[in-house]
């Protein structure tokens, strides 16, 4: 039981890490961006890459190296993903909203075989592996990898949640996912919140990427495509746009395929994830912490 | 219902209510021309029935009630009106029919056979999406509907193909209910992921089901037409039927209803517009599109499997709407032709393929934010 | 003169807030009553629960002697009632005439057969309706392009098609949300005929409006609301002397 | 402005059908018939997975597919005439797949020896049987292939239920006594997983302590280990590809597995020691056709690979090879490229040296001796353990 919660937790919390992009994201600009999980799949590849660049790394200092290849690869991934806003996004910004969606496909089309270009169909495997020893809580078997990476979640989780509600950014980021126009006339600079908005969904997507790279060690070029569409998922069941709610959202889809998986087995799990999101839904249709919206007549 | 009013309601200004019976009597009765141009081309824009040279004949006071009418609007050119969709459908179909005699290859044929299906599932998307505004990740579900159900239920009884439709029919529009009824209360982002996760739903089940084949699905479907050419041609004329379909009823009472809760959900209810079972009615309409489109996909191909109903799927089909323009079929048309055809002229790029597919939707969009070929509310008089 | 809509002790709050407490009012057939009261009075608030939108907490709402508590507004709309907006709601991507059709959403014969097989009757009803949009149209005096989107009309002329819509509706009961709000003079004295042509086709109204002047020139009775409460109901003349209203709502106001 | 979608379709349409070529329409000659080939190369066709979910594949084949085609045109060729390969991709899909099909029709392919998805290859079987186009698949191998009993349709990979056999006979002789089946819910996996199950079910030796479906390309499958481990198995066999059979094997040993590790023939590969690290893959068993690796006297076919190509084989590169070479003998007993004449011939070939074995086609068209050995990972390299003879 305890196994089935920490499994659960800690794929939920990659979940949200990516699911964090995708919401913010939504709930600025309304946009299904559909290309977010292929910048996790760039996130992964570029910390490869990087890795590759830096040469051999002995394991005692396999943590720290990865630590800054982790604040290297998002700060890369958050520049392509305000790159891919300014190219495909941007110039769309009055056309009819799902005129995006194209244009968002597109792009993970571009990124993906793009990459396949690039890097090969094979998968590549990370040179340093996050392995380590193993421990018993409650139990539950966790390795200290697993305890990290969680860490380190919770950490961009939290900052995010800091950037969003303390600071004048994240006043700005709120005031235009309400209403564009007003703060256009407020003075607040839409374009850069925006693009500040993409650098910081997309890095830490990059940064799930990395993460799953040196924990799984296998990444390849499609890695992001179903991740993506979790991610989306989560993102709603939490209520979309809102930020602790997305992060519940990552974690309750997490404990929902674990359990699923428990019950009815592999096979049926994704049926059962989607059936309880479904009836959950249906009962509350604005996510776990989606705030209700009255009718406006 | 206690009323439904349906007089002229009395105390309308005089000049009003004669303009108004004018206007019935000359259009019944209609010049010639007028009434010929209706008579060959039934899908005219809106059932208008006011028809400008009908005026000229008309006394002073319907004159001045002309002139307020039009206002401040363009009159319409005869460019502009040889240029209805009517024109451009036929066109298509023109280019449809001929497209054999100029290459009938298998390869051309399967290829343009899988577009016209295409058509068909972007037809009846784009009632969902495009007139009712709901936005549907996994309209690809009811495509695996159709096809399964006929799949299995000519394998299984060897029935022939024609024969399943019927059931095809019923089951899909159940299918449509029992995925809308709970659902289409949701706010649009909420419904995207339910559709979606119907999508998967659909897919999985088949997927680990018996009775649907399991991962290889199911194979040795008998076809609908004996050679690859006749099928095609028999494709054509149901995807132009159907396409001609969903055009209609775009243009009818139900039709408007599913713009007007586009539009504005609130409004539409106030002017008694039952929201919830129009945005059911086009749900199902979509459902049983799908399901037809999925009958085709299974004689065509002759194996159906899981595989070909995945997420992706419900993406293509859903750019295939966006990329023409929503709500409109031409654009609609041009739109999935564009999106399963390119792949296909990709092909010998290899590796490049899909990256250059990507590029290029964008650069389309970017060129044509509204669509290769936008709907327009404006109207023709 | 018999009673068409009778509202009685309407109460509606939202959480622990009283939006209504206690509205009884009632309107006869053809008749016009003007629902006026301070920003935030609840008078909007009543407008929706009359017509489904909200659902009121406790009260009577009765049409011709018939419920219409807990009737969604589609269901309220067919019994004969329309209703405009205080933000405008047009269709704005449609077409003007559009927008009109959709009053004819209800009274139009046709089904999805005559639609596919564009039967006689579809043909018939189709031109009926258009022929009833422009009708409406040129009722309420629209200038301005008809086949054109709606919202690329002048604000005033987009109010005159959001009443045309609710009159093609052909409704016994119109409501009408601040119908003269953002309209200048010219225009607020073509408003104050329409409604009366209006009337004279057997319409009742109720109207919500902060100008004075239209809802004395034009009510045969006015109901006052103030935070919720009803503290009037008469004739304008008589409101117009209630020293409870003077208090709460006309001694601030400089029309008065 | 109004002209423009109106040109854009005409276009659209003139592009898509010039793309194929002219002189090709119904009233055009048609496809030209067989008529005097003689000195025109012969063409294998070969559908494969070059982009989707099962992208990594389609190199492995066509590469592997290349390699063959140059070794026999460097002594020759067939009948003096060059083999030429073209490929298509099916991207795994139904629709892809039998455009694809129809492309390699279209361009006169003369053998398929492609086919690596069981729902992607069904839907070809039909377009090559009626242009009388004989079918030699190397890597699809479920039983609905071969069901309809197809004249032209001849799978060259182990079966399901032989690899299943030769699983069932290992893990036996290993003393087991419970076994987890994973599969990814593919045709091809899961059809390996329960032939399985029934070998192991029948009475005596080891039992089935569950079968565990996994959702492939994802990275996290603890969900499922934990599944696997809650029965408490002595072996589990994972009868999937690589990509996920390298990870289940780390994390069933990160997850405190101690017991045996099988993997199928999907799952052969260096990249899977590579991706489940040197400590977890140490140890694997695998249920494997004869590889170069393992066959006397086939040590410079992966050096040969290697420097072509530079990466190693994978998983149904051998296969793809054998395809190519046994098309080019079949081709060359029956002195032409007629499709009844090579059905013939691929009908009476005994004893082909192939990577598998001998080989004879049973009346069902499938491998009489599915040739399945067993190989274990050793100090990181795949080795024979046992070849089950």
């Amino acid at each position: 039981m305890t196994q089935l919660i920490w499994n659960g937790l800690f794929v939920g919390s990659f979940y949200a890490l990516v699911a964090l992009g995708y919401s913010m994201v939504y709930g600025i600009i309304k946009l299904l961006n559909f290309a977010h999980g292929d910048l996790y799949m760039l996130g992964a590849f570029a910390g490869f890459a990087i890795l590759g660049a830096v040469g051999g790394v002995s394991s005692s200092m396999a943590l720290p190296v990865l630590l800054a290849v982790l604040v290297v690869t998002m700060a890369v991934t958050g520049l392509a993903g305000v790159a891919l806003e300014r190219i495909a996004y941007r110039p769309l910004r009055r056309a009819p909203r799902l005129s995006l969606l194209i244009t968002a496909v597109g792009a993970s089309f571009a990124l993906e075989y793009g990459m396949r270009a690039a890097a090969g169909a094979d998968p590549r495997v990370y040179p340093l592996r996050l392995g380590g020893s193993s421990l018993e809580v409650a139990g539950a078997r966790l390795t200290v990898a697993q305890l990290v990476l969680v860490g380190v979640a919770v950490v961009l989780m939290i900052g995010l949640n800091l950037l969003v509600t303390r600071t004048r950014e994240g006043r700005a980021m709120r005031a235009i996912a309400l209403d564009p126009t007003t703060s256009s006339l407020m003075g607040i600079d839409v374009n850069a919140v925006i693009s500040r908005t993409f650098f910081i969904g997309s890095a830490l997507a990059g940064a799930a990427g990395v993460m799953a790279g040196a924990y799984y060690g296998k990444i390849d070029f499609l890695m992001g495509f179903l991740i993506g569409l979790k991610a989306f998922t989560a993102a709603v069941i939490g209520g979309i746009g809102n930020i602790p709610g997305t992060m519940l959202g990552g974690l309750v889809l997490g404990l929902l395929e674990s359990f699923g998986t428990f019950w009815l087995g592999g096979e049926w799990r994704d049926v059962f994830a989607f059936g309880v999101l479904i009836l959950f839904l249906t009962v509350r249709p604005t996510g776990l912490l989606g705030e209700r919206v009255t009718e406006r007549v | 219902m206690t009323r439904v009013p349906d007089t002229t309601p009395e105390g309308a200004p005089e000049d009003t209510v004669r303009s108004t019976a004018a206007d019935t009597a000359e259009s019944t009765g209609g010049s010639a021309t007028a009434g010929a141009a209706r008579a060959a081309a039934p899908d005219e824009a809106t059932g208008e029935a006011v028809n400008e040279t009908t005026n000229e004949a008309a006394g002073p006071a319907r004159k001045t009630a002309e002139v307020r009418r039009r206002g401040a609007g363009r009159p319409p050119t005869r460019a502009s009106r040889l240029l209805q969709n009517r024109w451009a459908g036929l066109a298509g179909l023109l280019v449809a029919l001929l497209a054999p005699f100029v290459n009938a290859t298998p390869y051309a044929l399967s290829v343009m056979t899988s577009a016209a299906i295409f058509v068909m599932l972007a037809a009846g998307l784009n009632i969902v999406v495009g007139y009712c505004g709901l936005l549907d990740l996994g309209y690809v579900a009811f495509f695996a509907v159709g096809a399964y159900t006929s799949g299995v239920l000519a394998t299984r009884l060897d029935l022939p193909l024609v024969a399943t439709v019927p059931a095809v029919i019923v089951v899909t529009v159940v299918a449509g209910i029992v995925i809308g009824a709970p659902t289409l209360r949701l706010r649009s982002d909420y419904l995207a992921i339910v559709t979606l996760g119907f999508g998967e739903i659909i897919r999985i089940t088949a997927n680990n089901l018996d009775v649907t084949g399991g991962p290889s699905g199911i194979y040795g479907i008998p076809g609908l037409a004996g050679s690859p050419v006749a099928f095609y041609y028999l494709t054509v004329v149901v995807v132009a039927l159907a396409v001609l379909g969903a055009a209609r009823l775009g243009r009818s009472r139900i039709g408007r209803a599913w713009r007007f809760v586009r539009e504005d959900e609130d409004a539409a209810e106030a002017m008694g517009v039952h929201t919830y079972r129009v945005k059911l009615a086009a749900y199902i309409a979509g459902a049983v599109w799908g399901g037809l489109a999925g009958v085709l996909f299974a004689a065509h191909l002759s194996a159906i499997s899981p595989g070909s109903f995945t997420f992706l799927q419900s993406a293509l089909v859903l750019m295939a709407v966006v990329l023409g323009g929503m709500g409109s079929i031409p654009g609609v048309v041009i739109g999935a032709i564009v999106i399963s055809i390119l792949p296909e002229i990709l092909r010998d790029l290899a590796d490049y393929r899909f990256f250059l597919f990507g590029v290029l939707l964008i650069a389309v969009m970017l060129l044509r934010p509204q669509g290769l070929w936008p709907a327009r509310s404006k109207e023709v008089p | 003169m018999t009673t068409l809509l009778s509202v009685s002790d309407l109460r509606l709050s939202f959480g622990g807030l009283l939006a209504i407490d206690g509205l009884t009012f009632s309107v006869n057939e053809a008749e016009v009553v003007s629902v006026i009261g301070p920003n935030g009075a609840g008078k909007t608030s009543a407008f929706n629960c009359v017509t489904g939108f909200y659902r009121p907490t406790a009260g009577q709402i009765m049409l011709r002697g018939r419920s219409l508590r807990g009737l969604r507004p589609s269901a309220v709309a067919a019994l004969g009632v329309a209703r405009t907006f205080q933000n405008l709601r047009l269709f704005g991507e449609l077409s003007v005439l559009d927008n009109v059709r959709a009053g004819a959403h209800l009274w139009l014969r046709q089904n999805v057969l005559d639609a596919l097989l564009h039967t006689p009757r579809y043909r018939r009803s189709e031109r009926e309706c258009t022929e009833q949009a422009h009708h409406w149209l040129d009722f309420v005096g629209l200038r301005g392009d008809r086949y054109g989107e709606a919202r690329h009309l002048p604000y005033g002329e987009q109010r005159r098609v959001e009443i045309a819509r609710a009159l093609a509706r052909r409704p016994d009961l119109l409501l009408l949300d601040e119908p003269a709000a953002g309209l200048n003079h010219g225009e607020k004295t073509e408003l104050l005929d329409l409604i009366r042509r209006i009337q004279a086709l057997g319409v009742a109204i109720v109207l919500i409006e902060h100008d004075m002047g239209l809802v004395m020139e034009v009510s045969e009775r006015v109901v006052v609301l103030n935070f919720g409460k009803e503290i009037a109901d008469g004739r304008p003349e008589d409101v117009r002397r209630d020293p409870a209203v003077i208090e709460a709502y006309l001694g601030s106001d400089t029309h008065a | 402005m109004r002209a423009t979608p109106l040109t854009s379709i005409a276009s659209l349409a003139a592009v898509a059908l010039l793309a194929t070529g002219c002189g090709q329409g119904l009233l055009g000659g048609g496809d030209g018939g067989d008529t005097a080939k003689t000195n025109e190369p012969i063409v294998l066709g070969m559908l494969i997975p070059q982009s989707g979910s099962e992208a990594a594949i389609g190199p492995y084949m066509s590469n592997a597919a290349q390699l063959a085609v140059d070794e026999i045109n460097a002594k020759g060729g067939v009948l003096g005439r060059k083999l030429q390969l073209k490929t298509a991709d099916d991207a795994c899909d139904a629709q892809s797949a039998a455009a694809g099909a129809n492309k390699l029709v279209t361009e006169g392919v003369d053998v398929s020896v492609g086919g690596y998805c069981s729902g992607a290859t069904l839907p070809t079987l039909p377009i090559f049987g009626k242009a009388n186009i004989p079918m030699i698949i190397p890597a699809a191998n479920s039983q609905e292939l071969v069901d309809q009993k197809l004249k032209h349709v001849f799978l060259i990979n182990g079966t399901g239920t032989q690899q299943a056999a030769a699983a069932e006979k290992w893990m036996t002789k290993q003393g087991a006594k419970s076994v987890a089946l994973m599969h990814d819910n593919t045709s091809y996996s899961k059809d390996i997983a329960l032939r399985t199950q029934t070998l192991l079910d029948a009475p005596g030796g080891a039992d089935t302590a569950l079968i565990e479906a996994v959702t492939p390309k994802e990275s996290d499958y603890s969900a499922n280990i934990t599944n696997v481990l809650a029965k408490k198995p002595d072996f589990v066999y994972w009868t999937g590809y690589f990509q996920e059979g390298g990870l289940i094997a780390r994390q069933l040993r990160q997850a405190g597995y101690k017991g045996s590790i099988m993997v199928g023939d999907g799952s052969v590969s260096p990249k899977l020691v590579e991706i489940a690290g040197p400590e977890a893959a140490e140890g694997v068993y695998a249920t494997m056709t004869q590889t170069p690796d393992t066959l006397e006297g086939a040590e410079g076919w992966i050096e040969a690979y290697k420097k072509k190509f530079g990466a190693e084989p994978g998983p149904y590169s051998n296969q793809a090879y054998d395809a190519v070479r046994l098309a080019a003998e079949a081709v060359g007993k029956a002195g032409g490229t007629d499709g009844a004449k090579v059905i013939a011939a691929l009908e009476a070939i005994d004893g082909f040296q192939m990577f598998s074995g001998p080989l004879k086609f049973t009346p069902e068209h499938t491998l009489s001796n599915g040739g399945f050995q067993i190989l274990v990972v050793k100090d990181g390299k795949i080795i024979l353990q046992d070849s089950l003879k």
